[in-house]
C-alpha cells in the first residue's frame, strides 16, 4: 500500500533523512524508534509533504501506486486525512486552542466526506464516544480537557475519515506513565478495529513493542535496523539498538541492577563519511569510519546496517529495501 | 463665492444667493459673549452684527453710525449723542438710546460686564438716555476719546437691552448662542460652529449701505497655510493677515490679488530699566546696568532695523520709530533725529560710559562689576520673535553685549514680566484708532503696587513729563492739537530707548480676483485706508464680480470617482486572488 | 543525613483556585552514602519536596533536618554548601552567558572560596567525566550536548564538595542512549566520594538501575518506602503495583482509570481511593496516618 | 468573568484617580499669569485684570484648587477654560465628535488595512509581498505625522479641502453635508492611516509568524485544507488574540496622535483643542484634555483586557 | 533582514559622522543669521544644494547641524529611559512580593498616561527647550522599557539556572546582577534603538507643537519654522523635505538596526525567517 524509496530530506544544506526505504502493507503496523533529532518526524511528515517550504525532498513515496511527492497539490490535499491521517506529538498544541473540539473533529469530515454539517456532528459525536468521551463535550475547547483526553480526541480525529494509514508521531510522549498506558491501549484497540495501517513513532522502544509488528530503528537519518518487534528487542543486532534497548531496563533483571548501561559520546550533529554511528560505536573498525554502511539482512525478515552483523545466508535483499 | 444653490435661509430662490467666504481672524473666537470676549476673531464678529455709536471714516476718525451727531459740552465733561431714528433690531424691536445707555452703564457698573471693555468706560460718571434719540455721557474728567468708545470691532458693541437684561444677572454664563443673534449691523449671525465657522446673512436694509453679498462665511483655520491653500483652491475668497512668505508666493499667482495695508501695530524690544513699584521699591532680578540711558542708546545704535524689515518680514513693512503705528496717520510721528544704525558709534558710547571689555569679549558694568550679559525673552509661539532674536543676539555680540535667549510661553513671559524678572523682552502691540490705552501703559500709574499686584506696565517706564502730557492729550479736544501732544509723548519714549520699535509690519491681505471685488484693500502709503477689516467696511463693500463663473458642477464628482476606483480596485484584487489561490502551494 | 519530618508545603491560592497541597505530610530520610529514589506521577509533589529539602522552598510546616539539626535560615549558606541540587533540564540550568568555567566556579565564588579555584574547577569537571577539562572550560552551554551540559551542572555541584546531592529528574530530558552514562556517573560518585543522593524520577527503571531505597509518592504523600528489591519486586501498595504493571515486561496490566490527581482538590480518606482497584468501604473516610521515615506502606488493605 | 471585570474596572479607576493627581500636580507647578495673555493687548484697566483673576479662580490657595478640581472632575466638570470663557466640559463635548469621527475612520481603515497586510506578510514572510508591505509600513512608521500632513497638504490640497471639517457654504445636513464632511476627512484621515497602519502590520505580522510554527496549523494542513483555509480558519483567529490587546492599546495612542494631525488640518477636534490650549497655555483646558486623553487610554486598555478575555476561550471560562 | 539591518547601520553611521564632524566644515558664521548673506528662501542651486531658509542660510548646513541636537536629544532621552526603565523593571521583576507589585502598579499608572499629552504637559511645565523635551520624553517612555525588563526578568527568573544559582547560595544582588541583568541587557539594548527612534520622532513632534526652543537648530524646529513661516504655501519643498527626510532616515535606520540585532539575538525568529 505504501512504498517509500530512497527518501531523502534536507533542510537547506543539512540532511535530516538520508535515504530511507520501506514498504507497508494494508493493516500492518510499523514502529520507528530513535533518539531525538534522528529524523523520525521529518521522515513521517515528508510522506504527506507536510514539511516547511525550506525542506527539500527527493525519492519516491508511492501511496496506493501514486507518487505523492510529485502529485498536484489539490490531489495531495484530497489524500490527506481521508486516506492518510496524522496524530501529532503533543496534542496540547496540535489542537487549535480557540475552536471547539467539535468544530475541529467535523472539519475533515465536512471537507472530505462532503456530508451535511448535521451528519458531520453526528459522526463527531460517535467518534467522541469511541474514545470514551461524552459527546456533549464537543462544544468544549481543547484547554478544558486533560492531556490524555486531548490525545484521545486527536486519535478520534485521525480516525474521522476512516483512513487507510495513520501516522502517529510520538502520540504519548508528553503523557504520564499511567495515562500513556490508557492511551496506548485505546489506540491499539481502535487500530485493530479499523484495520488501518499505522506508522508509529516513538523514542521509547517499550511503547512500540506493545503495538507494532515491525520495528525500524533510525540513527542519523537512516534506518539502522529493521525487523519484527519482538526479535529486535530480545536480540538486537546493531550496537545502537542494543544500547537503546538497554536504556529501558527490565525490572528484576539482575544484569541491570546497580548497573545502568548507555552509550558513551553524544548523538551526531553533523554527519560525515562512514557509518554515522561509528564515533560512538564500542566496536567500530576503520571500515566503519570511511565506507558507507548499508542495510543488510541479519536474520529472518530482519536487516541491520552494521558491518559486524553476520550475513546469515546468501539471500541478499536489494540494497536498502525492507518489507513490513 | 461659489454661487452654489442657496439652500439656506428663506430668501426667494429667484437669483442664486451669493456668499463671501473669508478666513476667520487667526486667533479665532473665544466667546460670543461681547462682554467677555478678547480675541480679535470675536471682536470681528461683533463688529459685523452689533451696532456701535460711531463708525470710522477713512481717515480713522469717528463717523456716524447709530449716532448722527455728537457734541461735547463747554466744560468738556458731557457728551451728547444724537441717535438715529427708525432703526430696528433684527427681531423687529426699535433701537433706541436706551439700549446704548443700558449697555454702557452695565459695563461701567458691573465687574463681570466690564471684563473686556471696562477700561473704555472707566472715566464715565454717568450715561443716560433722556429720550429715545438722545444719549448723554458724563465723564469724570475731560476725555477727548469718547467718540471712540463705541466703534465697531475695537470699541464697545451696543447690545439690545430687551435681550440682555434677563441675562445680566448671570452674565458670566451667557453663551449668546441663540441664532440668529438679535443684533443690528451689516450682517446677521445665523449660524456658528465654534472653531469652525460663522455664517451670516446680509442685512439688506443696513443704514450705511447694503452688503454686496447675500451671505458671509468666516471660516476658521488654525494654520495659515491651510487657509492659503483654501484660498488657492477657491474654498475661500479672502484672507487677511498672511505672512510675508505666503504673501510673496501669492503675489505670483495671477488669480489672486495680494495687497498690503499699512500696519496698525509694532514689533519691538522692551528693556527692563530698573523695575520698581509705584512707591519706588526695587523689584525683580533685572540687570542694573540697563538703567543707564547710554547703554540703552548703544543697544539702539547697534540694531539694524532695516535688515529686520528686509530679512524677517521680507520688506513688507516700515522701519519703526515712534510708539504709535502708521495705520492711524493722525497720531503717526517721526523723530526729528533718527537714531542711525551705527555699531561703531555704539561701541564708542559704551567705551565712554566706562563699559570695558572683559576677557571673553563681554563688557563689564563698572558700577555693579557684572558683565553685560542679559536674558532675552522671546515668545515661543511667535516665529518672528525667534527670527529677530537671532539677529539681535548677533548685533549685540558685536558691541560686547551677551544675550541669552529664553523662549517662553506667553503666559510664562507675562508672569515674569510683572515681577520684573527679566532683562530684554520681545514685544508687540496693535492698537485701534484711539491711542489712549497704549500710551497709558507707559505712565507711572501702571507700575505694580508694593504687594506685586496691579501692574500693567511693559518696561516699568515712569516719567513725570510724560504723565503730564498724557493727561493733557485727554483734555485736548482738537485733533491736531492732541496729535501734537501725543507727538511729544512719543518723542520722550523714543529718546528713553526703553521700548525700541523695530518695525511696523504691513497687513498682508489676499483675495481671489474671480470671486470677489470691491474689498477695501489698502495701499501701503497709509493715507485714507482701513487697515484690513477695520470696522465692517471691507466685507460691506465687497461684491461678487459682474461675470460670475458658471455655477460649479457637483463638487463631489471626483469623490464618486474615487469611490468607484476603490471599488473597482478592490474587485480586481479579489478576482485576482481567487484566481491565484486555485492550486496554491504551501 | 538529610531528613524531612512531617513536611508540608502548600502553595497559596491563585487566580480563584484553591491552595495546592503539593507536599502534604512527608517523612523521608537519606542516610549517608545512600541513594534514594523518589518515584511518582507528574504533579504529585516530587519537585516540591526536592526543593524543600534543599531550602529553596520554605516548608509550610514540618522540618527539614540536616545531620540531625533542623534547618536554620540563618545558616542557609553553610547548608547550601553541603546539599546540592541538580535540575531536570541541564540546558536551562546553565546561564547561557556564562562559560563552563564560570558556571562551575560559581559555587566556590559565592562562598568566597577563591583559592585554588582553577584546580577545583578542573577536578570537578574531571570527576563529572569531562576529560580533559581544558577542552571544556571555555565553551558556552550551547556548544555542549545535553549529556555534557548535565555533567557541567553536576560538576558545578561537586565543586563545593557537597555531602548530599538532590537530583530532580536528572535524565528525563536526555536521550535514551545518554541516560545510562549519567546514571553511571551518579553511581560512581557515591562509590568514590561517598555522596548521598536523592534522585527524583517518574521512571521505575531508574530506581532499579541505581537506587538503594525507593519512596513512592502519590498526591503529596509517600505511600510506600523500602529497599529497591522489596518495593519493586514485591510491591504492596496498589498504586505501586499499578505503576509496575504498565511496564512492558509485566504480565497482567492494571491500568488505572480516572485523571491524574490534583493537589488543589485532595480527596478525603486515603488519597488514592478514587482510583484504587482494591478499595473497600472506609477508604474514602478514614484518614491515614503519615508514614514514618522507615520502610512502610500506607495501605491498610495489604498485610505487612 | 464578572469578578475579573470588576477587578479590572477597579484598577482602571485607580489609574484614573492617579491620573487626576498627576494631572493636577503637573499643572499647578506651572508658572503662569494668563490674564495679560488673554487680554491680548486689549485696553484693560487694573480693576479689569483683578476681576479676571477672580473669575479664573487664580486667587484661591492651591489645596483649595485641588479639592475643587478633584470634586469637579469626578462630577464631570473639568474646570473653566481661560481663553474660551466656557466650561472645559462643554468645549470637550463640542470637540469630541469630530475627533471620534476622524479617529474612528482612521482606526477602522488602518486596522483593516494593517491587519490584512500583516496577515499576508506574516503568512508569506520573506516574500516580495512581505518585503514591500513591511518596508512600506516601516518607512511610514518612521515618518513624523505632522510632516506627512504637511507634505500631503502641499501635494493634495488642490483636490481635497485643506482644513476644517465642513464647508460652511453648504447646508449642515443631508447627503451633501455627509459627502462634504467625507471630503474634508480625506486628508487628515489619510495622514493618520498612513502613519498608524504600520503598527498593526507589525503586530499582526509578528503574531502570525509566531503562530506559523504551531502544530495545530500542521494538523490543519494535514487535514487537507488549502493554504488560504488554514490561514483564515486557523492562523488568523489565533494570531488575532495577542494582537487584540496591542490593537486596543494602539487605539489609545491613536487618539493622542490626533493632536498633530488636527493641528495641521485645523480639524475641530480634541487634538486641535489641545494645540490651542498649548499656545496660551490655557491650563484648565490643557488639564481637561489631558484627563480626557488619559481616560480614553485607560478605557482602551480596559477594553483590551476585556476583549482578550472574551476572545480567548482559554481565559474566558475562568 | 540582515541586509536591511546593514543599510540601517550604514545610514546611522553616516549621520553620526556628519553630526560629529559638522563643526569642521560648518563655521559659526554660516549658521549665524547676522553673517549669512544668502537669498531668502531660494530654491536649490549650485551655491546652495538644498536651497536656503527664510534667513538665507543653507538648508544643507542646517540639516547637518540639526542632526547634532536631534540625535543628541534622542540619545540622551534614551539613556535616561533605559536607566530608569531597567532599574524599575529589574526590581519589580525580581521582587515578586508586595514591593515589586507596588512598583509595577506605579508603572501601570504611567502607562495609562497618554504619552504625547503627558509630554506636552510636562514640557509646558518645565519650560521651553531641549532639556525639558528630553526629560519629557524620558518620563513618558521609560514605562515601556520597565515593562519589557520586568517581563524579561520574570522569564529569566523562571529559568532553572536562577534556581541553580540560588541553590549554590547566591543572594538577590548576585542573582540580579550576575544572572538576570546580563540576560536582559541585550534585549534592552535592542529595544533602546527603537526608543531612540521614537524619541527622535517625539522630539520633532514636541518641537513642532511649539514646545522646543525656536532659536535652536533641530529638525523639528526647522519644520516648525517652515510650517509657521509659510513654506507650505510658498511651495518651498526644499525647506520641508530635507528635515523630514532626515528624521525618516534616522528613525528608519534605528528601527532597521534594532530589528536586525533583535533577529540575531532571538534564535526563535531566526528559525522562522
Ligand atoms: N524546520 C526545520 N528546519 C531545519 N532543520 C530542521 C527542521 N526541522 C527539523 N530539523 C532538523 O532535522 C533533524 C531531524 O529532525 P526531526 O524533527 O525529524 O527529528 P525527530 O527524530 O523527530 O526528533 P524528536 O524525537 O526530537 O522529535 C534535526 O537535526 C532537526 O534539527
Ligand atoms: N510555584 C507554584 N505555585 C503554585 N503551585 C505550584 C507551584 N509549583 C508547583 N505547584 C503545584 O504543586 C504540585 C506539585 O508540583 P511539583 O512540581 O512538585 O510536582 P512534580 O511531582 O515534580 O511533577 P512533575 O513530574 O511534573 O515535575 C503541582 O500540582 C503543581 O501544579
Ligand atoms: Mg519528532
Ligand atoms: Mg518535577
Amino acid at each position: 500500500m505504501l512504498e517509500v524509496r530512497d527518501l531523502r530530506v534536507s533542510y537547506g544544506a543539512a540532511p535530516a533523512v538520508r535515504g530511507v526505504s520501506f514498504t507497508l502493507g494494508p493493516g500492518s503496523t510499523l514502529g520507528v524508534a530513535g533518539e531525538s533529532g534522528c529524523g523520525k518526524s521529518t521522515m513521517a511528515l515528508s510522506l504527506l509533504r507536510l514539511l516547511p517550504a525550506t525542506a527539500r525532498i527527493t525519492g519516491e513515496v508511492l501511496f496506493k501506486g501514486e507518487n505523492l511527492l510529485t502529485a498536484r497539490w489539490s490531489r495531495l490535499r484530497a489524500v490527506r486525512w481521508s486516506a492518510a491521517s496524522v496524530v501529532f506529538q503533543g496534542a496540547m498544541s496540535a489542537l487549535n486552542p480557540v475552536r471547539t473540539v467539535g468544530d475541529q473533529l467535523s472539519e475533515p469530515i465536512l471537507l472530505h466526506d462532503r456530508t451535511t454539517p448535521k451528519q458531520a456532528r453526528q459522526r463527531a459525536a460517535d467518534l467522541m464516544e469511541s474514545v470514551g468521551l461524552p459527546p456533549e463535550r464537543l462544544r468544549a475547547y481543547p484547554h478544558e480537557f486533560s492531556g490524555g483526553q486531548r490525545q484521545r480526541i486527536m486519535i478520534a480525529m485521525a480516525l474521522a475519515c476512516r483512513p487507510d494509514l495513520i501516522i502517529a508521531d510520538e502520540p504519548t510522549t508528553a503523557l504520564d506513565v499511567m495515562v500513556q498506558a490508557q492511551v496506548m491501549d485505546l489506540l491499539a484497540r481502535l487500530v485493530r478495529e479499523s484495520g488501518s495501517a499505522v506508522i508509529m513513532i516513538s523514542h521509547d522502544l517499550s511503547v512500540l513493542a506493545r503495538l507494532c509488528d515491525t520495528l525500524a530503528i533510525m540513527y542519523g537519518g537512516r534506518i539502522v535496523e529493521h525487523g519484527p518487534a519482538r526479535d529486535l528487542l530480545t536480540d538486537p543486532r546493531h550496537p545502537y539498538t542494543r544500547a537503546l534497548a538497554g536504556a529501558f531496563p527490565a525490572i528484576g533483571d539482575p544484569a541491570s541492577r546497580r548497573n545502568p548501561t548507555g552509550l558513551p559520546g553524544d548523538p551526531p550533529r553533523a554527519i560525515g563519511d562512514g557509518c554515522a554511528f561509528a564515533p560512538r560505536c564500542p566496536d567500530a573498525g576503520d571500515a566503519c569510519r570511511t565506507g558507507e554502511v548499508l542495510l543488510r539482512p541479519s536474520g529472518p525478515a530482519r536487516s541491520a546496517a552494521c558491518v559486524r552483523v553476520p550475513e546469515p545466508r546468501d539471500v541478499r535483499v536489494p540494497e536498502g529495501e525492507i518489507h513490513a | 463665492a461659489s454661487a452654489s444653490a442657496g439652500t439656506v435661509g428663506a430668501e426667494p430662490a429667484a437669483a442664486p444667493a451669493t456668499t463671501l467666504r473669508a478666513a476667520m481672524e487667526g486667533s479665532g473666537v473665544d466667546t460670543l459673549n461681547p462682554f467677555l470676549a478678547f480675541f480679535n476673531g470675536a471682536l470681528d464678529v461683533f463688529g459685523l452684527v452689533y451696532p456701535a455709536l460711531n463708525s470710522l471714516d477713512p481717515s480713522g476718525a469717528p463717523g456716524p453710525y447709530l449716532a448722527t451727531a455728537w457734541e461735547p459740552s463747554a466744560d468738556k465733561l458731557t457728551w451728547t449723542f444724537t441717535i438715529r431714528e427708525g432703526l430696528t433690531w433684527s427681531d423687529g424691536k426699535p433701537i433706541t438710546a436706551e439700549d446704548a445707555a443700558w449697555t454702557l452703564n452695565l459695563i461701567r457698573t458691573d465687574a463681570v460686564a466690564g471684563t473686556a471693555n471696562g477700561s473704555l468706560v472707566s472715566n464715565f460718571a454717568e450715561v443716560s438716555a433722556p429720550s429715545p434719540t438722545t444719549l448723554v455721557i458724563r465723564t469724570k474728567a475731560p476725555q477727548a476719546s469718547v467718540p471712540y468708545t463705541s466703534i465697531p470691532t475695537t470699541g464697545i458693541p451696543i447690545v439690545p437691552k430687551h435681550v440682555w437684561e434677563p441675562l445680566a444677572k448671570n452674565l458670566k454664563d451667557a453663551k449668546n448662542d441663540v441664532f440668529p443673534l438679535v443684533g443690528y449691523g451689516p450682517w446677521t449671525l445665523t449660524e456658528y460652529k465654534h472653531e469652525q465657522y460663522a455664517r451670516f446673512s446680509a442685512n439688506k436694509k443696513f443704514v450705511l449701505g447694503a452688503p454686496g453679498f447675500d451671505h458671509l462665511v468666516l471660516q476658521s483655520f488654525k494654520s495659515g497655510d491651510a487657509a492659503v491653500a483654501a484660498l488657492r483652491s477657491g474654498q475661500i475668497d479672502y484672507k487677511a493677515g498672511v505672512n510675508p512668505t505666503q504673501f510673496a508666493a501669492l503675489q505670483a499667482d495671477p488669480a489672486i490679488a495680494a495687497v498690503q495695508t499699512v500696519g496698525n501695530g509694532w514689533m519691538g524690544l522692551e528693556i527692563n530699566h530698573n523695575a520698581r513699584t509705584r512707591s519706588g521699591k526695587k523689584i525683580g532680578t533685572g540687570h542694573p546696568a540697563l538703567g543707564d540711558p547710554a547703554l540703552r542708546r548703544a543697544i539702539a545704535l547697534a540694531t539694524d532695523k532695516q535688515t529686520l524689515v528686509t530679512k524677517v518680514i521680507d520688506g513688507v513693512g516700515q522701519l519703526g520709530h515712534g510708539y504709535l503705528p502708521p495705520a492711524w496717520p493722525q497720531w503717526f510721528w517721526k523723530p526729528a533725529e533718527v537714531t542711525p544704525y551705527d555699531p561703531a558709534q555704539a561701541r564708542k558710547v559704551l567705551d565712554e560710559a566706562g563699559y570695558t571689555k572683559g576677557a571673553d569679549g563681554v563688557r563689564i558694568d563698572p558700577k555693579s562689576g557684572r558683565p553685560l550679559a542679559f536674558r532675552f525673552g522671546i515668545h515661543s509661539d511667535d516665529s518672528a520673535d525667534a527670527a529677530i532674536s537671532g539677529y539681535v543676539v548677533g548685533w549685540m555680540k558685536e558691541i560686547g553685549i551677551k544675550l541669552t535667549i529664553q523662549s517662553l510661553s506667553m503666559s510664562a513671559l507675562n508672569s515674569d514680566l510683572a515681577k520684573g524678572d527679566w532683562d530684554l523682552l520681545m514685544d508687540a502691540w496693535t492698537t485701534g484708532p484711539d491711542p489712549t490705552y497704549l500710551l497709558g501703559i507707559q505712565s507711572c500709574g501702571t507700575l505694580p503696587k508694593d504687594d506685586g499686584t496691579g501692574g500693567n506696565t511693559d518696561s516699568f517706564f515712569c516719567d513725570a513729563a510724560y504723565d503730564e502730557l498724557f493727561k493733557k492729550q485727554l483734555t485736548t479736544f482738537d485733533q491736531a492739537e492732541r496729535a501734537e501732544v501725543i507727538g511729544q509723548m512719543q518723542d520722550i519714549l523714543y529718546k528713553a530707548n526703553v521700548n525700541q520699535i523695530y518695525y511696523y509690519a504691513n497687513g498682508l491681505d489676499v483675495a481671489r480676483k474671480d470671486t470677489v471685488t470691491g474689498l477695501t484693500l489698502g495701499t501701503p502709503d497709509a493715507s485714507g485706508v482701513y487697515p484690513s477689516q477695520t470696522a465692517f467696511w471691507s466685507y460691506l463693500k465687497a461684491t461678487p464680480p459682474q461675470v460670475t463663473k458658471k455655477a460649479e458642477k457637483s463638487t463631489n464628482l471626483w469623490l464618486y470617482v474615487v469611490i468607484a476606483l476603490v471599488i473597482v480596485a478592490g474587485g480586481a484584487v479579489i478576482v485576482w486572488r481567487r484566481r491565484t489561490t486555485g492550486d496554491d502551494r504551501e | 543525613m538529610l531528613e524531612a519530618r512531617d513536611l508540608r508545603v502548600v502553595y497559596p491560592a491563585r487566580g480563584g483556585r484553591a491552595p495546592a497541597l503539593a507536599v502534604d505530610g512527608v517523612n523521608l530520610q537519606v542516610r549517608p552514602g545512600e541513594i534514594v529514589a523518589l518515584i511518582g506521577e507528574s504533579g504529585c509533589g516530587k519537585s516540591t519536596l526536592a526543593r524543600a529539602l534543599t531550602g529553596l522552598v520554605a516548608p509550610t510546616s514540618g522540618q527539614v533536618r540536616y545531620q540531625g539539626e533542623p534547618l536554620d535560615p540563618r545558616r542557609m549558606r553553610a547548608f547550601r554548601k553541603q546539599v546540592q541540587l541538580v535540575l531536570q533540564d541541564p540546558g536551562g540550568a546553565l546561564n547561557p552567558r556564562q562559560n563552563v568555567f564560570d558556571a562551575v566556579a560559581e559555587g566556590p565564588r559565592l562562598h568566597g572560596e577563591r583559592a585554588g579555584l582553577r584546580d577545583r574547577v578542573h577536578t570537578a569537571l574531571a570527576r563529572a567525566g569531562l576529560r580533559p577539562p581544558e577542552d571544556y572550560v571555555r565553551r558556552h552551554p550551547h556548544e555542549l550536548s545535553g549529556g555534557q551540559q548535565q555533567r557541567v551542572v553536576i560538576a558545578g555541584a561537586l565543586a563545593l564538595n557537597p555531602a548530599v546531592i538532590v537530583a530532580d529528574e536528572p535524565v528525563a530530558s536526555l536521550d535514551a542512549s545518554v541516560r545510562g552514562e549519567i546514571l553511571k556517573l551518579l553511581l560512581s560518585l557515591r562509590d568514590q566520594l561517598g555522596l548521598s543522593a536523592l534522585v527524583v524520577s517518574h521512571d521505575l527503571g531508574l530506581a532499579w538501575n541505581i537506587a538503594d531505597r525507593v519512596a513512592v509518592m502519590y498526591l503529596g504523600r509517600i505511600v510506600e518506602t523500602g529497599t529497591v528489591e522489596d518495593v519493586l519486586l514485591r510491591p504492596r501498595h496498589p498504586y505501586t503495583r499499578a505503576l509496575l504493571s504498565v511496564l512492558p515486561e509485566s504480565g497482567e496490566r492494571i491500568v488505572l482509570t480516572g485523571e491524574p490527581p490534583d493537589p488543589t482538590r485532595v480527596p478525603g480518606g486515603c488519597r488514592f481511593h478514587p482510583r484504587c482497584p482494591v478499595r473497600t468501604t472506609g477508604c474514602d473516610t478514614v484518614d491515614l496516618p503519615i508514614l514514618p521515615a522507615a520502610d512502610a506502606v500506607a495501605c491498610p488493605e495489604v498485610t505487612p | 468573568m464578572s469578578r475579573y471585570l470588576g477587578k479590572k474596572a477597579a484598577a482602571a479607576l485607580v489609574s484614573f484617580l492617579v491620573t487626576l493627581v498627576i494631572g493636577f500636580v503637573i499643572f499647578s507647578l506651572m508658572p503662569a499669569d494668563p490674564v495679560r495673555t488673554l487680554t491680548r493687548g486689549r485696553p484693560t484697566s487694573e480693576e479689569q485684570l483683578a476681576q479676571i483673576r477672580i473669575q479664573l479662580g487664580l486667587d484661591e490657595p492651591i489645596w483649595y484648587r485641588f479639592l475643587t478640581f478633584a470634586g469637579d472632575t469626578l462630577r464631570g466638570e473639568l474646570g473653566f477654560s481661560w481663553q474660551f470663557q466656557q466650561s472645559v466640559s462643554s468645549l470637550v463635548a463640542e470637540r469630541i465628535g469630530p475627533t471620534l469621527l476622524l479617529m474612528g475612520t482612521a482606526a477602522v481603515i488602518s486596522i483593516a488595512l494593517g491587519l490584512w497586510l500583516g496577515v499576508h506578510s506574516g503568512w508569506r514572510h520573506g516574500s516580495l509581498f512581505d518585503k514591500v508591505s513591511s518596508g512600506a509600513s516601516l518607512t511610514l512608521w518612521s515618518v513624523p505625522t505632522f510632516w506627512l500632513g504637511m507634505i500631503l497638504l502641499v501635494l493634495l490640497s488642490g483636490w481635497f479641502p485643506s482644513g476644517g471639517m465642513s464647508d460652511p457654504a453648504l447646508a449642515a445636513a443631508g447627503l451633501d453635508h455627509v459627502l462634504d464632511v467625507a471630503r474634508h476627512l480625506v486628508l487628515p484621515a489619510l495622514t493618520m492611516v498612513l502613519v498608524v497602519f504600520a503598527q498593526y502590520v507589525t503586530v499582526m505580522r509578528a503574531s502570525v509568524i509566531d503562530e506559523l510554527g504551531s502544530p495545530y496549523l500542521l494538523t490543519a494542513r494535514a487535514k487537507g485544507l488549502t493554504d488560504a483555509e488554514v490561514r483564515r480558519r486557523h492562523a488568523v483567529p489565533n494570531a488575532l488574540l495577542p494582537s487584540v490587546t496591542m490593537i486596543f492599546m494602539h487605539l489609545g495612542t491613536l487618539v493622542t496622535g490626533a493632536i498633530t494631525v488636527e493641528a495641521v488640518y485645523s480639524w475641530p477636534g480634541l487634538g486641535y483643542l489641545t494645540y490651542e490650549a498649548l499656545k496660551i497655555p490655557d491650563l484648565p483646558l490643557l488639564q481637561g484634555t489631558f484627563i480626557i486623553f488619559s481616560a480614553s487610554v485607560i478605557i482602551m486598555n480596559l477594553l483590551a483586557d476585556v476583549a482578550y478575555r472574551f476572545l480567548d476561550p482559554r481565559v474566558r471560562a475562568q | 533582514m540582515k541586509r536591511s539591518g546593514l543599510w540601517g547601520a550604514a545610514v546611522l553611521a553616516a549621520f553620526a559622522l556628519l553630526a560629529l564632524t559638522a563643526p569642521l566644515y560648518i563655521g559659526a558664521d554660516q549658521l549665524d543669521v547676522v553673517r549669512v548673506d544668502g537669498p531668502r528662501l531660494a530654491p536649490p542651486s549650485g551655491a546652495y544644494p538644498l536651497g536656503t531658509d527664510l534667513a538665507g542660510r543653507s538648508i544643507l548646513h542646517l540639516v547637518i547641524w540639526g542632526s547634532r541636537e536631534s540625535l543628541g536629544i534622542g540619545l540622551i532621552a534614551t539613556a535616561l529611559t533605559v536607566l530608569l526603565g531597567t532599574a524599575v523593571g529589574l526590581l519589580a521583576g525580581h521582587f515578586q512580593g508586595r514591593a515589586g507589585q507596588a512598583l509595577m502598579h506605579v508603572t501601570d499608572w504611567f502607562i495609562a498616561l497618554p504619552s504625547l499629552p503627558l509630554a506636552i504637559s510636562l514640557s509646558a511645565v518645565l519650560g521651553q527647550g531641549a532639556a525639558s523635551i528630553t526629560i519629557a520624553i524620558a518620563v513618558t517612555s521609560w514605562t515601556a522599557t520597565a515593562r519589557l525588563v520586568r517581563a524579561q526578568t520574570l522569564a529569566v527568573t523562571a529559568r532553572p539556572f536562577i534556581e541553580r544559582a540560588r541553590a549554590l547560595g547566591a543572594g538577590d544582588r548576585q542573582v540580579m546582577l550576575r544572572h538576570v541583568l546580563p540576560n536582559v541587557m541585550p534585549l534592552v539594548l535592542v529595544s533602546s534603538t527603537l526608543t531612540v527612534a521614537s524619541a527622535i520622532l517625539s522630539e520633532a513632534t514636541l518641537t513642532f507643537l511649539g514646545l522646543g526652543d525656536p532659536t535652536s537648530v533641530t529638525w523639528g524646529s526647522m519644520l516648525q519654522t517652515a510650517f509657521s513661516g509659510g513654506a507650505v504655501t510658498a511651495g518651498a519643498w526644499w525647506y520641508l523635505m530635507p528635515p523630514g527626510l532626515a528624521i525618516l532616515l534616522v528613525v528608519l535606520g534605528f528601527t532597521l538596526t534594532g530589528r536586525a540585532v533583535e533577529h540575531l539575538l532571538n534564535p526563535r525568529m531566526v528559525q522562522h525567517a
